[in-house]
């Protein structure tokens, strides 16, 4: 590689000229405050499709972990469609196929659409993993609690399910991560985040390397930071006398 | 950097080609790899073989924007062929032979909408894709003109054009051969057409390794040559007048004013050049 | 008080209970034993519901299980159970698995679940470990509070479940104690175990099971008086299980 | 309201666009996993072996570069190799070597989950005959942990599948990418990822399928 | 045979094992028994060097273990260990899991590991189950693999950890079946058991231990004569273990 030019980021992303304090004002913007807006995005679409990853991916492992067998069917398909697909055909799917069959989503911002379909679609193998961690505790511990005259309701919500996702923690971490990562295919639906600003601006300053290596951190930090969150979490969360770590 | 003696030592050339840059350079599955652009890197291999005394083996290595450059610059393609804009800020990295295309940035609207020019775009929805100057040109064009409208950003051309189709944006400005190339594969080509201002004018060349003047003149010499000889003329005529494979259509795109210029003074000027005039 | 008639149950082809019927009355201390796999654990589960069966009926207090307009929760927690593996949650300290079942199912208010939670906990002597985790307390220990835990809710009967066979064996004793002690108050008591020294010692009957079926069901002085009254297979059990 | 027009795909089309794709995923697919493998169990022992010198590195090695998306390791590599090597390497072959490098962090923790699973018992039990640590390893541990993991180490192999497509980021040339070019140049992308989103439902859930058959066949019997 | 001179280990800074001196000479049965977490598990892995030990030394047939130029895996292929779970490996059937230690370790051809190995299954009386995978069998079965396996490499002594305590009760007998048996042939060995019966029937002398530290060492008619010879946590122990 040629000499390192950090300068591109004071650039103004109008005129390409240098700013000196490297943020923009009166409507001009520089890269950097382009960068920082694009993390911003990345951050949201990941932590809003999390969330209804989380929600979508649990309810559908209950699901599969219940006795009634269409129930059951219902959450496998869930799983096995939403995890077949790539990522990125199904964004394809929700922005382009889909509301012209249903014209009415056609009105649904893009934003929430790739939330949703990053969240779907991350709800598979969270679904996948919570009932891998309900079917990993001991079958005397429902027998307990319906044997208490707890009802099939009470006995996830008190007794199967604060443990279960506790130990689920881990591979969860893995899937937050994850979806930090996977956020990129926002850029698909046209949200300016991290991936897109990546491509426009090596694009527009020739600068691939000084771009890439500085999204990249920007990725790398996000998903650490993730990372400690869920190990925060995991501690906390910990019980006295179980064995820790795993 | 010779990049002469590398080609004549292997025996080998590499030609960086693109999947899909409407008809200037794109596949026809398989390895095959054609197209207006493509077509006067063939012709200029075929000088390279006779400078170099031997025959060559020609590789397609397809590219893409983001790694075109470094890869011309690592060494990995000795030709780009595909549909570059030089630009001064490129310049600095890479050398561009002389100008062999010329794109005017317009816009392709539904023929239904009504839309003539950007003076129309108050309130619009405007698509372009991610990762093209297109992007940068309509933020000059929109603080230009003080306009307010929506943006959004097709992952690739085939993309926004599907947001102009589908109704979700109303305009998609991009470079004129590759809408006239959209339209003209499209279900009904009638649907739609390129309109209003050129937006912004950019020379496309064929880019190779900086500092290697042995084989930028050899470039520059069949462009010459071919330009001399009509060729090019031709060569423009069957990829953007006549029927294409795969499909067989007619992109219908007439040699502009600035391209037959260029070709008449030959020059590698930056696109900055251009906008000054 | 608890009256078993004629139940069957299949898993898939596979028949684990054939045909069993038996009872037992307010106060009485039944034993249950027999070898591995012969349906004891099944059983007994049958009696609060927690494995369904195909055939016949059990009626618990005059209320049918087979009904399918019966509240099997409510009924469920008017029978206490103990577990084998304790199955203590593992996420609640002492109090709070003494106190769950007593709000969300009883509906106590909580100060009045927790007086009655360590009431119980006092009876089985580990007041002192009240707000431990299930595991930071030894198995016996644990054991003893999974029957604090069943009897905080005031149950009409007990079933047990091998309550010992997971211990060290000098914690068996702590356990039996409390069981022992458990019987002689009068609690009417179902216990699959192999201590056949409890069941000499406070058991009423004890009944003998073998791949599925009830082979015995006789009063404790019959079950170990003369072996020659008693079938092969039990005779066999015995002298495998009292061998050594 | 959707009109589709799927009458461009012939043969000629799929034999040209989408066959070199698929040829491309599957052999990135196969070779990224067997190697991803044997290296992640490499880093997985190293992590399990308690020496400080051999777990910093294979931790670091592992939280890096699951820190990083894929798509920008593959660009990182295929403007870094070149620089270390000397000399350009081919997308395919930089494609190749990114993956395994990359999926070897995800399969090591898989197989570290695998090897954890195995009971302590049974390490002990393979000393107490004799066997060397490398013997217990081999013979008593990796077997089980294999076995153990193979649904796991096959989701992620289903997941690594769909990731080549990833690979467009250097122009090498995979399954989703020959459907994209073919709808490109025919411009009609809509029937092409229909069409894809399908090819790459039956191929990754009939994968799922013989896995879960295979399971069945070569689970430990408990 | 085995030599254990003032053995101490630590976890951390937790000490399990305190001084610990007791020897096992050829052909001698030598129980150990004592409360869960005494240190009795650790000290028989001491002794084939599953556990390391930070003080002391042990030495089996001449040869030191704390020696670090002592070749461990040898000396372990020669100690046979029968586990608490077994420790069958699951992925192998019965025939593979009796010859894989031999072919790889002792270096025997497979004909000849499989000719020792089939033997020592008659010898436990499970020929009919060769081809069987451990999960196939039963507890008192695994276990019984488990000592043919630990006999098919001809090993100079044998130590069992706990060898029948996760077993179903019925299946104890035929497990201790097979260790009398080993014992009146003269096999040297040392058993961690609670099996009293066991330890009154076969062996010679009886270690109990407490904390970590040997209280008693003694002759089996000792140990099991006057109480009050004992002391008092022998004795408490000893009470709890035989009460019921
Ligand atoms: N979920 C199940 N699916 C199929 N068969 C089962 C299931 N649960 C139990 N069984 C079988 O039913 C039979 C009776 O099981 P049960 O647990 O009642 O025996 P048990 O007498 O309690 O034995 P143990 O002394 O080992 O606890 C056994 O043969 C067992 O294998
Ligand atoms: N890996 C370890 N780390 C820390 N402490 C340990 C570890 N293994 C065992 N201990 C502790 O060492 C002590 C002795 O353990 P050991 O397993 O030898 O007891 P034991 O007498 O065999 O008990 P049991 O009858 O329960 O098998 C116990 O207090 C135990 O908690
Ligand atoms: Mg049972
Ligand atoms: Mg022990």
């Amino acid at each position: 590689m040629a000499t390192w030019d950090w300068q591109v980021f004071c650039k103004n992303t109008l005129d390409g000229e240098v700013i000196p304090r490297c943020f923009g004002s009166g409507g001009d913007i520089t890269y950097l405050d382009w960068m920082i807006s694009a993390w911003g995005w990345t951050l949201s679409v990941a932590l809003l499709a999390l969330l209804v990853a989380l929600l979508v991916g649990s309810l559908v492992g209950i699901l599969r972990t219940l006795p009634d067998k269409r129930l059951v069917f219902l959450g496998n398909a869930w799983t096995e469609i939403f995890r077949n697909v790539p990522l990125l055909v199904q964004v394809f799917l929700w922005y382009h196929v889909i509301p012209s069959l249903f014209t009415s989503l056609r009105s649904v911002p893009s934003f929430v659409l790739v939330v949703f379909a990053l969240g779907f679609f991350t709800s598979a193998r969270i679904a996948e993993q919570v009932k891998a961690g309900i079917q990993s505790l001991p079958r005397g511990q429902s027998y307990a609690g319906l044997a208490m005259g707890l009802t099939l309701g009470q006995t996830y919500r008190h007794v199967l399910l604060p443990m279960a996702f506790r130990i689920v923690i881990p591979p969860l971490t893995s899937e937050s991560m994850n979806i930090i990562k996977n956020s990129s295919v926002a850029f698909a639906v046209s949200i300016a985040e991290l991936t897109m600003f990546a491509m426009q601006a090596q694009e527009e300053t020739s600068r691939g390397v000084e771009v890439y290596l500085a999204v990249t951190a920007l990725y790398f930090i996000s998903a650490f930071a993730i990372n400690r969150i869920m190990l925060v979490v995991e501690e906390r969360l910990r019980v006295p006398g179980m064995a820790g770590g795993k | 950097e010779d990049t002469l003696k590398k080609v004549k030592d292997s025996g080998a050339i590499t030609l960086g080609v693109r999947e899909s840059s409407g008809v200037l350079s794109y596949t026809l599955g398989g390895a095959k790899y054609v197209g207006y652009h493509v077509a006067i890197c063939e012709k200029a291999v075929e000088d390279i073989e006779k400078a170099v005394g031997r025959k060559l083996k020609v590789n397609y290595q397809p590219v893409t924007s983001q790694n075109r450059i470094p890869l011309v610059q690592n060494g990995t393609v000795d030709l780009e062929c595909g549909s570059t804009t030089n630009n001064a800020t490129r310049q600095k990295d890479v050398a561009f032979a002389n100008t062999t295309f010329v794109e005017e940035v317009r816009m392709a609207v539904k023929t239904s909408s009504g839309i003539k020019s950007i003076a129309d775009l108050q309130g619009k929805t405007v698509a372009t894709t991610t990762g093209t100057t297109s992007v940068q040109t309509l933020r000059k064009n929109k603080r230009a003109e003080n306009m307010e409208f929506k943006e959004v950003f097709g992952k690739d051309h085939s993309d926004s054009f599907l947001l102009v189709d589908s109704g979700r944006a109303d305009v998609f400005v991009m470079d004129g051969s590759l809408l006239a190339g959209l339209i003209a594969r499209s279900k009904n080509p009638a649907d739609f057409k390129i309109v209003g201002e050129v937006l912004s004018v950019e020379p496309i060349a064929i880019m190779m390794r900086k500092d290697d003047e042995a084989l930028l003149k050899l470039v520059n010499a069949t462009i010459a040559g071919m330009v001399k000889s009509g060729e090019i003329n031709a060569l423009y005529d069957k990829w953007f007048m006549q029927p294409t494979p795969p499909t067989g259509a007619k992109v219908g795109l007439p040699m502009s004013d600035t391209l037959k210029d260029t070709l008449k003074h030959p020059n590698n000027k930056p696109m900055e050049d251009y906008a000054k005039k | 008080m608890i009256d078993i008639k004629n139940i069957s149950k299949w898993y898939g082809s596979f028949q684990v209970l054939t045909d069993c019927t038996t009872n037992v009355k307010k106060g009485e201390v039944v034993v249950v034993c027999g070898p591995s796999g012969s349906g004891k654990s099944t059983l007994i589960k049958t009696v609060n519901a927690l494995e369904p069966f195909q055939k016949g009926d059990i009626v618990v207090d005059g209320i049918s299980i087979a009904d399918p307009k019966t509240d099997l929760p409510k009924l469920r927690s008017r029978v206490g159970m103990v577990f084998q593996h304790f199955e203590l949650f593992p996420h609640l300290s002492v109090t709070e698995n003494l106190t769950l079942a007593q709000i969300k199912v009883l509906k106590r208010n909580p100060d009045e679940a927790k007086k009655r939670g360590l009431k119980m906990l006092e009876r089985v002597g580990l007041i002192a470990h009240k707000d431990k985790f299930p595991g930071q307390l030894s198995g016996g220990q644990q054991q003893r509070v999974a029957i604090a835990r069943a009897l905080s809710m005031d149950p009409i009967v007990m079933l047990f479940d091998e309550p010992t066979s997971a211990l060290d064996p000098e914690m068996v004793g702590e356990v039996l104690d409390v069981m022992v002690q458990l019987a002689n108050e009068g609690m009417t008591m179902m216990c699959v175990t192999h201590e056949m020294g409890f069941a000499r010692k406070v058991s009423h009957r004890v009944i003998f099971m073998d791949q599925g079926k009830i082979c015995e069901d006789c009063k404790k002085e019959d079950f170990f008086g003369d072996p020659s009254a008693r079938s092969p297979r039990a005779r066999d059990f015995l002298s495998k299980i009292l061998q050594h | 309201m959707l009109n589709l027009d799927f009458s461009f795909l012939n043969w000629d089309v799929v034999s040209g666009f989408v066959l070199k794709g698929l040829v491309f995923s599957v052999q990135l697919t196969l070779i990224a996993m067997v190697g991803g493998i044997v290296l992640g169990t490499l880093l997985a022992l190293m992590r399990l072996s308690g020496k400080k010198w051999l777990v910093v590195p294979a931790a670091f090695y592992v939280n890096t570069l699951r820190s990083i998306p894929l798509v920008m390791v593959i660009l990182w590599f295929f403007l870094l190799i070149p620089l270390l090597i000397g000399r350009p390497m081919g997308a395919e072959l930089s494609a190749i070597i990114t993956f395994t490098v990359f999926e070897a962090a995800y399969y090591s923790e898989i197989m570290r989950a695998g090897i954890q699973s195995v009971p302590k018992g049974q390490v002990y039990a393979g000393y107490a005959v004799g066997m060397t640590y490398s013997q217990s390893m081999q013979l008593i541990v990796l077997p089980q942990a294999f076995r153990n993991m193979l649904p796991v180490l096959m989701t992620q192999t289903i997941i690594l599948f769909q990731d080549t497509s990833l690979v467009y980021a250097i122009g090498a040339y995979d399954l989703l990418k020959g459907f994209e070019v073919a709808g490109k140049n025919f411009n009609r992308p809509v029937e092409t990822y229909l069409v894809a989103a399908v090819v790459y439902f039956v191929i990754c859930f009939s994968l799922s399928m013989l896995v879960r058959r295979l399971q069945k066949k070569i689970a430990i019997i408990r």
